[in-house]
Formats: C-alpha cells, structure tokens, sequence
C-alpha cells in the first residue's frame, strides 16, 4: 500500500494490512504532531506534497527495501493538509519472517523517505509565527544540507 | 521551449505562485533552466542553491537535460515525517 | 502497560495506549505465529508463561529502557495459550520525542524481552508432533546456549 | 527447610508435574536445589544444565542462597516471542 491522503490514517488498518501467515514479526513506525520542538510549542502542522513524484520515490523505496529485505508485505502512507497534536502524519508498516528483518526494513524506509520524498512541513507556532521546516535552508548551525539524496 | 515548472513549499510560497513558466533554449539543460528562474523570479534566486529540479518526478542534476514537455519541479529539501532537526 | 493475557491481542489500542503529544514517533513491535520455519509447517503455537516473574521482568525492561531512551509511554503485552496461524503473541510499542529513539528502544526491549522474560513456546507441527522451542536445548549447531540473561 | 519448585514448559512436562517439593538443609544454596532435583527426578537431570533457578522471581546463580519460604522456579531457556532459531 503506497499512498498519499488527506484523510486521517488509520494505523491499525494499516499495520493489519501488512499482516501474513508468512511473517513472524510485524514493525510499524508511525510519526505524529509533536507538540514541543526544545522550548516552542506547536499549534499544529501543514504537510504539503508533490504527490505524483512522492508515490514514484515511496514505490521506489518499496522495491528497494524488498532487495535488501525479505519483505513480506510493506505499506507507506502520508497524510497532507493540516494535522493537529497528536494526529499521525505518516505510517510505515512492514513484515518480514524475523524481527530483526522487519524492524531493520521499516527503519530504513523512514530514514530514506525522510530523505528522498518530497512532502515538506510547515511549523504553525503556538505563538502565530509559521516557518517552512527544510534542512539545509533553516538558520546556519542547523546541520547538514539536504541535498543528496542517495536515490 | 517552454518549461511549465512546479513550485512547493517555500518555493511556492517566496515566488507567490505554484506554477512558473520560462522560455528556455532548445536543448537546455536544468543548470539553464535554475538560472532562468533565478531572473524571472527574483525571490527565488537565494533559494535556489538548496532547491533540486525534478524532471519527471526523478531529481536531476544540473546537467540533466530537459526533454521537451518534460514534468519540471522546483525540489526545496524535502522533511517528510515527523521529526525536525534530528540526524541532519 | 504490562500485560499477561490468554485473550487475543489488539495491537490498535495496545498503539494507541502509547500515543502522547509530546511524541514525534511511535514503533510497534508485533510478533505473529508464522507458518513457515525452513520446510517445516507449523500448525499452531502454545505459549507459556510464568506469570509473576514475567511480569516483574517486564516492568524491569521498561525501567531500563527508559533510562536509556526519552520513552514516553510503553507497553509490552504477551499473550499465552494457544496461538493459531497469524496471531499475535506480543506486541512492543513505544513512543519517544524523534523516532530513532523509539525505533532502537522497541528493537532493544524485544531482543531483550526475548533473553530474559519467562515465556515459553511449543510449536505443534502441521505434521503432528510436538516441540518446546529452547535455545540451547535444541539440537547442537542450532547456535548459542541462552543461558546468561542479561538482567 | 521444603522447598516448592515450580516447573515450566519442557521441564514440566519432562518431569509430569508443574511443582515439585524437595527437601533441603537449612542453609541450602541454588546448587543444592539443583541436586536436589536431579536426585528427586532423574528425568530433570539431563535438562539441569540448562535449566537455571529463579528465587523471588529474579535469577539466581549457583552460589545463592534460598531463602525459606522464597518462591522458586525451574526456568528452561525462554523464548517468548515470535522466531525460533535466529540471533541465539
């Protein structure tokens, strides 16, 4: 399952889609609107997405997990629009024979789709201020520049 | 040619479109393409260091050339998920 | 949460159980009975568990991996009794502020539940026969002696 | 002192009972048990070296001592979970 949604995600569908009697061991990752970056608080969050391009770069990261792992089934699912403290902005969900397996693949997809697929964040401060949350054009000292994607 | 470009986040949002239009030279390639709209859209030229061209939804580099009709899209780092400022 | 139960496992509300604000990140860990084990068909599980020390060892493994990670909420569930293909015999699920944290520490607590809780498993084979899945008591080759639990 | 055992998974079905009752000096450690055991039932016997003592819930080691009245369990390798023969 690969898709991009405005609609609220149902982590619990997701995960049981990947479900096999092939799999010994299920790993899920969901991300969800933190309230608290260091001393901000966060009122909610924008994700804007390229959605065309974002479902060939998670197909192709799909397919690239799949070489490295025996994956039995994966889904990869963003939501988009504006998501509320506590709501899940991402699900990633794979099953594998072995824990080590799943839990290995579904880290890797995180880390990769953080990486390579265009969805961007937009910060609503509690204080009213919004800032655009891109690696490498945030103030100096912030860390890498985020501009090699490895696929 | 005429490249029909796609702009996201604070791209979109700096130049106060989602869609930018530029005539390029005939077998232009993406470094021409980002110094075209470095001039037609002068917000965006402090961007653009940081922004990856797309060309049908693969990133491109500089020398990549641009097929005609091709899907172009302005790239800014991308941060999908959930944490910031964490392994970057 | 720290569960011993003979009743089917839910992993959506054990998931949700671990959900805050203040989390950026949620990873779950599911273990589910898998047909397959090399060219042997398993028809199904039978899960045993000492239940008073499992449980206290349990509670110790959250302790640990909340001071090795910023864990802010865990839950670790096991099911005992009889397990049918598919099912879930536990599920892992821990939220922290960014998601290596919760990624490392749920792949930490179940390793680690998996070298120390007192939980054990019997495969009853598609073939009809029967057998306590030991480290170390199993036919030589078949890797490490699992007797030095870490905690 | 008595000591109540209990027995689990292999170890009780090996020995067809899930407690057995052994007697032991006052002052008798886990290593004592364990003899004691291998004594009470030689079907445990050759499982013993594997099997390791829990008092009070908590593993012990040969040299610790048993408490009257500790809760004690004969603990075979454990292996809740999900995957047999990987990593061990």
């Amino acid at each position: 399952m690969i898709e991009i949604t405005e609609l609220p995600l149902d982590h619990a569908a997701i995960t049981d889609s990947v479900r096999s009697n092939l799999a010994g061991a299920v790993c899920s990752f969901l991300g969800t609107v933190r309230e608290m970056t260091g001393e901000r608080r966060t009122a909610m969050l924008e994700y804007e997405a390229y959605p065309e391009m974002a479902l060939k770069k998670m197909a192709e990261l799909e397919a690239e997990a799949r070489r490295r792992w025996p994956i039995l089934e994966a889904a990869l699912v963003h939501r988009v629009g504006t998501l509320s403290l506590g709501e899940i902005s991402i699900v990633i969900a794979v099953s594998c024979p072995h824990r080590h397996q799943a839990i290995d693949a579904c880290r890797w997809l995180i880390d990769t789709f953080k990486d390579v697929v265009p969805v961007w964040k937009k910060e609503v401060w509690a204080d009213g201020t919004e800032e655009w949350v891109h690696p490498g054009m945030n103030p100096p000292g912030s860390g890498g520049d985020g501009l090699e994607p490895p696929l | 040619m005429l490249a029909i470009v796609r702009l996201f986040a604070i791209a979109r949002e700096r130049a106060g479109r989602a869609v930018i239009e530029v005539e390029l030279a005939d077998g232009a390639n993406v470094g021409d393409l980002k110094a075209a709209l470095a001039c037609e859209v002068p917000s965006l030229a402090l961007l653009l260091p940081t922004i990856r061209i797309a060309v049908n939804s693969d990133y491109a580099d500089d020398n990549s050339p641009i097929p005609p009709g091709a899907d172009l899209a302005a790239i800014p780092p991308v941060s999908g998920g959930c944490e910031p400022g964490i392994r970057r």
